[in-house]
Order: structure tokens, then C-alpha cells, then sequence
């Protein structure tokens, strides 16, 4: 039987009663990273964060944890790249649930995300990305597990919190995969009105699973639109008001991640983040200079380049050349 | 750079690196009208160039969501916005997974720091199997998922006795485990698993009888003691070894010039 | 026309109809804020008084996918498009039915042709429960899901010894089943259930020692004989029996000419 | 334990082989009703419908299965309404998994639905809106079962084919629904390409479950867009082209029922149907001036009034009064 630790069992009835009391009126939600932080995000939390490690992720709400030092957090590492790399600067986090973590896909591995797991510093149940995805919809589907298909024979399998299960229609042996409902969604989108209700362009990932699954569900959006925009086409509406706790306009809010439609990746800041984490000095440097020494996000993109750069970011997402001309697979 | 052919003069088209050949030689096995589910890097350019030269109706699909884009470059992310660029569908990871789970999806290919002669692979980690480990990997990802509900798993890897392992230190995806009917007798689909794997050096496939890996194809130039002394296990041989076909002047020209004209793959041999 | 009040001149609102009295009474149980899943009918206008005079953040739901909408006019079917006009969203049947399950949902309201004691009732058919049945009705659509998952249900039904009866021809949705502690024994999520049934002589509530239909309010001119006449099944009896507070001038003047103006309800009494 | 007979029951391992054949590139399926009918419909098939009763339904393909005198079908009645009354006049079936059927809503019942169940013509498992729902989802994603908190202590649960189970996390009894994968889905939506990929606007009841689910797809469409169209926007498929095996372009083809952001209900047509059904020899009249007599799908909607009808079902969707003016509650 699989030995990996449930940080977060399952708990349908709990969570009944939890999200019996979430508000559900239009209600204002809208506030600043710092406050959503400072009220939502508690030490101990279990956390698990929207887009895709480099792409549509709330580097604002990520940062603002950094800066206001929660420790001993749990998080989902459902394809954790750069945000994975940021709770690991902290180090915010103590413990984990594994699909993807320390690399950060072509550009390489976090040293100091593999100091945390070499050193012993973390806890650490192994998954999968559908795992970690198909719990998700376990929890906002209000089942306290999903069978599958998945992890089979494998030590991803043994080291994982899995159970196998029969069939009762085909006798067929399946993985049972528990639910998970994060404490808190960090999810950065499109649009969002003044109550909650988002929109996101291009693909979801797990979000709309995730933002049904959690307890307290804090959004960033690139921008904030009239609520009147939602009901002249609610087929759009990708998460509803009343799943979320908190709205912060947080415009180029994925960077240095791509925002589908907005900007693309900055690869040299990823590559100077992965370079300053070499050694732990190098790395509390990094830190100090654009994190922890800043007082907002704004203040980061200014140092990073600021309108310049993101600009330059915005035209290699559209794949304008420098002339503007699009269709261009130039390197800006 | 390898050589190509005999006495000719040398023009760019005569000579490639193995990367290159890795790339080739992979596109060649997806034919049209298939699905692949495919990340970043070799199998994503092999992907491409399959569909810019025999494959145009091959649907490419990545774990994140992204489903038959008009790839105008290649991704740096599963996820990025390239990967649904005038895409077919901008979905979502659990509809990539259930495409999989539900036997939509033909190919996958997947990488790793290890693999052993069931094709089993390792992405997780050098040491033990208890923590802490001495070289930590990103994990499965989607990879364990993938090698599971896929039909057919390729690898493109780089050969050596570190990588081609007797045993994994961590087995994160599965191969054929331990042998025949290892996999349906642990829950897995039936009628799945590892299907070739291209390293520098060969072409190799899965036997049969045994689930081994199997050798097929000496890349030119390659001796088979040669592929043998770069396994940390013994491999089988097919009874007949052709040389693989060596990339094409047009595989090549379309390759470096649209498919990875930055050389961010093809650049990394 | 139920006259209401005295000796005074009768105008538009000193009377009403029993179909406008269960309306406006049932309107007042959905407070500001809480989310309600409505199907046609005497139901969704409930729903749409309270929202207009009492419950302006009262969410609004429909089976189909509708959430929020701004209810222009009555729905005809609970998946037209009324039912996400101006919507917060337009979401599927699994979403709502999801929202449900994970406990998001305070309210519900049910038909039925019959109910029994303990508030199970019956959409199926009558006549035994083996088939052909002697009348047939739709089945449970979405009322059992409803039943089973929304914190609490609410009735609104005409009564009489056909409708009220001590033993259903087939349970449809669920009650309390058979009494205290049954929905938890059987599976049912704790702490759901029936909440009030409002009929055309009075509102029942359930007993919380027997969970067993009980009487709570008697409308204007009703006698408790009455009201036991009219039930197939033996009625408790709160200890207090407060008269129904008539609907106002104000919920009448809204349900007649925003609510209903064509009568498709409040003119079926 | 339920004793209702499971009409589908699950085989995740013969779908996996049938949908690894089903073709993926992007190929023509453009073809008429009686074409994708009379080829992809057969006698004793298992039937789901989609849409929502009288709401963006496929009337056009269902006349034609009557047409076509399919016979011994299978049906779900997930909230199926004017469609089952249309595969109930036949009677094109003998067997339901029954949601809801033989009610309008508040229309009233169909006699000759009535009739099909209190004659004993029809085998019957019941089940629930949420339970049909489910069980496509199970077989969408490729599992055998799904758990779920339903049916419980009714008679519903008594006559449908679940299965009870028990948690392997949490110990709880949960109400497993098995995958439900039909022969044959028909959706109506609002835009598709040659090659079948689909767009929904407004809500989407089961249908992206459904085309994922079943062996075939028909879709029929109230109107052709060019496959650019979807590469412009790809958020908004809702059906990607490999789940489907032919389109048919047909405008105004969830008739008489509503078609969000296009046409309302015909009501009037609705009620003539159900006081037609009050004999079966005044049911056969009806049928045979209005589908049996006819050559296809736009005669019917002339015998129906034909443009300048849907021209008024248009305004009254919309909320147009006879001037044109919005926000109007006018009956026109």
C-alpha cells in the first residue's frame, strides 16, 4: 500500500459546512495583495497555485508571501516552476505534494528548490499532474475521491497517498485518488469584476477545478471590467463570484511568466533568477534587491525594465517584429 | 558533426548532429491522422517536423491544455501560449489527461534521467528511494500519466551506461515493469506501453516475448558493441539490423530553418 | 379569491388567490444572499419575488446551468434562456449539480404529485412499483439530486388526501425517509433535508424529535380540522399555531405586475 | 441492491480500443440528416440527446430517425422532453434510463409517452439528472464509475443499476454511477466548422460530456463557420473535430424548442403536438402532415410557418416588442 503522507485528506462533510458559509452575494472583494496576504494566507497553510509554473501565474500574491514571511505553508506542486521557486526562496513552504517541481521545464533546474529536497528540509508525497489535477475535481465535485487509471507499478505509486480499488460494475482495479482542497487558490486571470467573477483566455489548466476545490480562493487579474461585461455573455464566466475570497488588479501580474494574449516569458529574468540562486547568498541578494526590498509589484516590474521591457514582452507574444509586422519568429 | 555518406564534397546537408538524426529519425514514426501528446524540446520539434513533412493532419497536444496549434515556433513551456497558437482548442490539463485515459491518444514521448531495459523511467531522483535523495528531478509531471494511458510511449534520449540502467533508482513512469503482462496485471490499460526508444546511437523497440528492449536500427557508423558498451544492461538484438535512413536533405532544411532556427534544440547536442 | 381582512371596501390587494398567498409566503423563507436552486412555476416566482422586494443578492440557479440570471420574465423550461438572461453564468448541469454537492446550495424547492409524512415525495408514478405503472410522471429530473444534496428543501404543493399520503406509490426524492437519523444512515450528506412545505390552508415544518411533518402556521380563515382533513397522514402540531401573515399590498403589487404579468401562475389556482 | 437493468454498462477497455480508432485528422464531415442518420443510426442503438428537452435540441436528426423508422433504440432521458416525445411517437425505442421524460415542464404530459410506459411498452431503469450527468462524465474521462452522494434511500436508488461503495478514505457510503457511454450522441449547437469542431453560447447542460463520451457524434449546426473561425478563438471549442462523426448544417434546427441568443420556444407548435398526442390516430395525422409527410427539415419549418414565424420567435428571444425596441415582456 502506497506510503506517501495525506497532508490534505479528504473531508467532504467539513467542507460542506465551509462552503455552506462562504458569502454568496455580490459583495466588493476587491483589495491589495498586501491586505489578501495578510488576511487569507495564515502559517501552516496548504496552498496551491493557478496557470501552469510559467504561464498565467499570481506572481504579485507569490511575492507578497515571500515579503511577509509565511512559513510552514503545504503546496500542490501541480506543475510548480516558477512559483514553486519563489515559495522555495522563502523557504514558505515545508511540505509537498509532487507532480512537478525544481525544474523549471527547458530552462533548467532551481538549485535552491533541490537544496530544499537534498537537504532534507521537506516533506514530500509523490504524484502526478492528472493526479493533482483529477483531486482537484474531486473536491469540487464534493466526492471525497476519483478513480483512475494512473500511477500503476510504478514508485511514483508506492510513495504516493493513492488507494487501490475495485470496481464494483467490472471488477476492474483502479487508483482512488482523495480529494484535495487546498486552504488557500492563488489564481491569476484575464478579467475579474469587483466580486470575483473571471474570465480567462486560452487554456484553463486545473484552474476552474481549483477555485471550486479550495477554501479561500484569492484572485489577480490583469485588469478589472465592469460587472455588466460578465452578464452581456455569462457563457465566458469561467469562475463565479461566490467561489472567491479576494481580487487584486494586478496588471502584467504573471511576469516574468507568459499571459496568454498579453506578454510572453521573460527568459533573461527566469535565467538571472536561476543563476542567483546558485548559492544561498547569491540568492537572499536576489531576493533583497527585487522582492523583499520592493514594496510592491509595480516596484519589481519598474526594476526589471519596466513599460520598456514588458513592451517588448507584449510583441513577442503577438509575434510582432519590431516594425510590427506580425507572424514574426524573431527574437526581440 | 557526423559525416554523411562516402567521398562527395561535404554541403550542409551532408553532415548533421545526433540530435538532429534523434529528431529525424522520430518524426518519421508519426503518421498522419495520429495523436501525440508531447512537451518541450526534441519531441516537440520531432512533432513539428512530422507535420510540416508527412504527417499534416498529425494533431499535437501538450499536458497543459494546448490542442493542434499552427506551431509558429517552438514552445519553451507546456503551457505557454505557442502551444495553443491558432490551436485547434485551448482546453485543459484534465481534458489532455481524459483524451488519454478514454485511448484517444496514440503517441507520447517522454524523457528522463534513467531508463531500464522494460523501458521503465526515472524522473524523480538519484539515491534512494527515501528522502532526502542525492540529485532531486522535477518528478513525474505529467510523464507517469502519459506512459500509463498513452498507446505507444517513445523516448528520445541520449545513450550511456549512467542513463541505461540495470535498475532505476526511482521508477516514476512505467515501461513494461518487470516483463509481459506486468502492466495489465498492475491496473494498467491494456495494449499500452513503450513502443521506440532513439538514442545517439540505435533505434531500439520492445520484444515481443519479453518486454525487453530490443535493438533495430545501428544509426550509420554505429557498432553494435558499440550500443551494447553504452548500456548499463544487456540489450536484445533484432535478427536483422538495418542502418537507420539517415536524415534527408529536406528533413534537415526544414528542421534548422522552421522548425529550430535558433538552435535551441538542434544546438544542444 | 381568499378575501382577506374585514369589513373594509375590498381593493386589488385585500384579496388574493391561494397560488399568490403560497408565493409570497414562500418568498419570504429565501434571505439575502443565499443561493437557490428553482425549477418553473410557483417556485422560480417565489424565487424572483424575494429577489425583487427582500433578497436583492438572493443567487438564483438553474438545473440546466443558468446562475444568476435577471429574470426578465417567467422561464417555460429550467434550461430556456430566461434562466441566464444577464446571468452571472452560464454554466452545464454538472456545475450546478457539483455546486449542490460540495454544499453551496441553501435551498431548494420541489414538486411532486405525492408526499408523505416525512416529507419523501413522489414524481415517478402511480400505481405499484413494478412496472406499467398505472400513471406515469417525468421521474426525479434533478429533484432526488436536489433532495438529497441542497441544505434544505422546501415544498410549494396544493393538499389533500390524494397528494398527503401515508405511503408514497414510489419515493422519488427523499425526505427523511423514515424518520430521525435515516438520510445519514442510508448515505445522505448531514444535515439536509426537508424545510417547510407551504400548501393552499397551511406551512408545515418537521418535528425534531420524529422529523415528521408539523404544522406550523394556518392561513388566514383555516382551521387546524381542516388542515388534518386534507392529509392522508396524521399532522403534528406546533405548540404555537400563529395565523399566516397575508401577503402585502407590496408583494402583491410586485408578483402581479413584475413577477407574473401574464398570469402563467398566479392564474392556475 | 438496485435491481434495474444497466442497458450500457461499462467497458473502459473496448472504448479505449474504439476511440483509438476513431479518425483524428481534420476531415470533411459535412453531409445531410438522412445521410448521417441513415448511416451512423442503427436499429437497437442506445440514443442520448442533447441540449435540455426543449432547448437547443437536434430536432432535425430526431425527425429523421423517425423518418427512417428507426426502431428498438435505446434512450437517456436526461431531461429529455419534445425529444423523447419525438422518439416516443415513433416508437422508435424500448428501453430508457429515465431522468425525465414524458413531461413538457410545465406544458403538461405527453400522452403518447404516457402511453408507451402505462402499456408496459418499455423496459425502464430510473435514474437522476445529476446520476445521467455523471455517468457521461465517468465515461468522458475514461473511468468506469464515478462516486457520488445521490439516489440514497429512495426507490429511485431501488430501481436504478448503481452500486453502492464505500470510501477507501474516508469510509463513507457512497452511490457509485456507472459510465454511460451511448452508440450514438445527437447535439445541436450553434457553430461548427466542416470538420465538426463545435461552439456552444449559453449554457451547456451535459454536451461536452456527451460528445466525449459516446461511440458516435452527430452534430448538427445552425450554421457553417470557417475552420479559421476556431484558430482565431480556440477557447471557445467547446467540441474539438475528433469526437465527431458528421455535421449537418441546419438553421433553425433546435425548432420548436428555444435556441439561446437566436429563437424562442414555439410554444403554440409545442401545445399542438401534446393535443395531437391525445389518440394514436390523431398522433399519426399530425406525424404524417408534419415529419412522415415531409422531405426534410425545411418544409417542416414552412408547414410551421416558415420565416416570417422564426422571425417572430427571433424577437421574442431577443426581447424585441413589435417595434424592435428591447426589454420587452410583450407576448408577441
Amino acid at each position: 500500500m502506497p506510503q506517501g503522507e495525506l497532508f490534505v485528506p479528504p473531508q467532504p462533510d467539513a467542507l460542506r459546512d465551509w462552503f455552506r458559509h462562504k458569502p454568496k452575494h455580490l459583495t466588493r472583494k476587491v483589495t491589495t495583495a498586501r491586505e489578501a496576504i495578510g488576511q487569507l494566507v495564515r502559517d501552516g497553510d496548504y496552498l496551491a497555485v493557478g496557470g501552469f509554473g510559467t504561464n498565467r501565474i499570481p506572481t504579485a500574491l507569490l511575492h507578497e508571501i515571500l515579503r511577509q514571511g509565511r512559513t510552514g505553508l503545504g503546496m500542490s506542486g501541480h506543475t510548480a516552476t516558477h512559483d514553486f521557486q519563489i515559495m522555495a526562496a522563502g523557504p514558505c513552504i515545508d511540505r509537498v505534494d509532487v507532480a512537478y517541481v525544481v525544474g523549471l521545464e527547458a530552462r533548467g533546474l532551481s538549485p535552491a528548490a533541490r537544496r530544499l529536497f537534498e537537504g532534507g528540509l521537506l516533506k514530500v508525497t509523490e504524484w502526478t499532474n492528472a493526479a493533482l489535477a483529477w483531486r482537484y475535481r474531486a473536491a469540487a465535485m464534493g466526492v471525497p475521491f476519483l478513480p483512475s487509471r494512473i500511477m500503476f507499478g510504478t514508485d511514483t505509486w508506492e510513495y504516493s497517498a493513492a488507494r487501490a480499488i475495485q470496481c464494483p460494475f467490472t471488477g476492474m482495479k483502479l487508483a482512488a485518488l482523495p480529494a484535495l482542497s487546498p486552504d488557500v487558490a492563488l489564481i491569476h486571470v484575464h478579467e475579474a469584476d469587483v466580486y470575483g467573477n473571471c474570465r480567462i483566455q486560452g487554456i484553463s489548466v486545473s484552474d476552474p477545478d481549483l477555485a471550486r476545490a479550495s477554501r479561500r480562493v484569492i484572485i489577480s487579474a490583469e485588469r478589472l471590467v465592469p460587472h455588466d461585461e460578465f452578464r452581456r455573455d455569462p457563457t465566458r464566466t469561467v469562475i463565479p463570484h461566490f467561489c472567491v475570497d479576494a481580487v487584486v488588479e494586478v496588471p502584467y501580474g504573471s511576469y516574468p511568466g507568459n499571459m496568454p494574449y498579453e506578454y510572453f516569458s521573460d527568459e533573461e529574468h527566469l535565467q538571472a533568477w536561476l543563476e542567483a540562486e546558485r548559492t544561498p547568498e547569491s540568492l537572499r541578494a536576489f531576493l533583497d534587491k527585487y522582492i523583499l526590498g520592493v514594496e510592491d509589484f509595480p516596484q519589481y516590474l519598474h526594476l526589471c525594465g519596466g513599460l520598456p521591457r514588458l513592451q517588448k514582452l507584449r510583441r513577442l507574444e503577438l509575434m510582432l517584429d519590431t516594425e510590427g509586422r506580425g507572424e514574426s519568429t524573431e527574437r526581440l | 558533426m557526423i559525416p554523411r555518406g562516402g567521398g562527395r564534397a561535404l554541403n550542409a546537408y551532408d553532415s548533421y548532429n545526433s540530435m538532429e538524426l534523434m529528431i529525424c529519425l522520430a518524426a518519421r514514426y508519426l503518421e498522419d491522422g495520429a495523436t501525440v501528446v508531447v512537451g518541450t524540446g526534441a519531441p516537440c520539434a520531432a512533432a513539428m517536423l512530422a507535420q510540416k513533412l508527412y504527417a499534416p493532419g498529425l494533431v499535437i497536444m501538450f499536458e497543459a491544455g494546448g490542442i493542434g496549434p499552427l506551431l509558429p515556433t517552438m514552445p519553451i513551456s507546456v503551457g505557454d501560449s505557442r502551444t495553443f497558437w491558432k490551436g485547434i482548442s485551448a482546453s485543459s490539463m484534465p481534458e489532455i489527461m481524459e483524451l488519454c485515459q478514454r485511448g484517444m491518444v496514440d503517441y507520447t514521448f517522454l524523457g528522463g534521467a534513467q531508463v531500464d531495459m522494460y523501458g521503465n523511467i526515472n524522473s524523480t531522483q538519484i539515491g534512494g528511494r527515501q528522502a532526502p535523495p542525492k540529485v532531486r528531478f522535477p518528478g513525474s509531471g505529467g510523464a507517469n500519466d502519459l506512459a500509463s494511458l498513452c498507446w505507444r510511449t517513445m523516448m528520445i534520449a541520449p545513450q550511456d551506461k549512467r542513463r541505461f540502467v540495470p535498475r532505476l533508482d526511482f521508477m516514476t513512469s512505467p515501461g513494461y515493469l518487470t516483463g509481459p503482462g506486468a502492466r495489465e496485471a498492475a491496473g494498467l490499460p491494456p495494449g499500452t506501453g513503450p513502443y521506440k526508444v532513439i538514442t545517439q546511437l540505435a533505434v531500439f523497440g520492445f520484444d515481443d516475448a519479453t518486454k525487453r528492449m530490443r535493438t533495430e536500427n545501428l544509426h550509420p557508423g554505429v557498432s553494435a558493441p558499440e550500443v551494447q558498451d553504452n548500456s548499463g544492461f544487456e540489450l536484445l538484438w533484432a535478427p536483422e539490423l538495418p542502418v537507420s535512413v539517415p536524415p534527408t536533405g529536406d528533413e534537415l532544411a526544414v528542421l534548422r530553418r522552421e522548425v529550430d532556427p535558433y538552435r535551441y534544440i538542434i544546438g544542444r547536442n
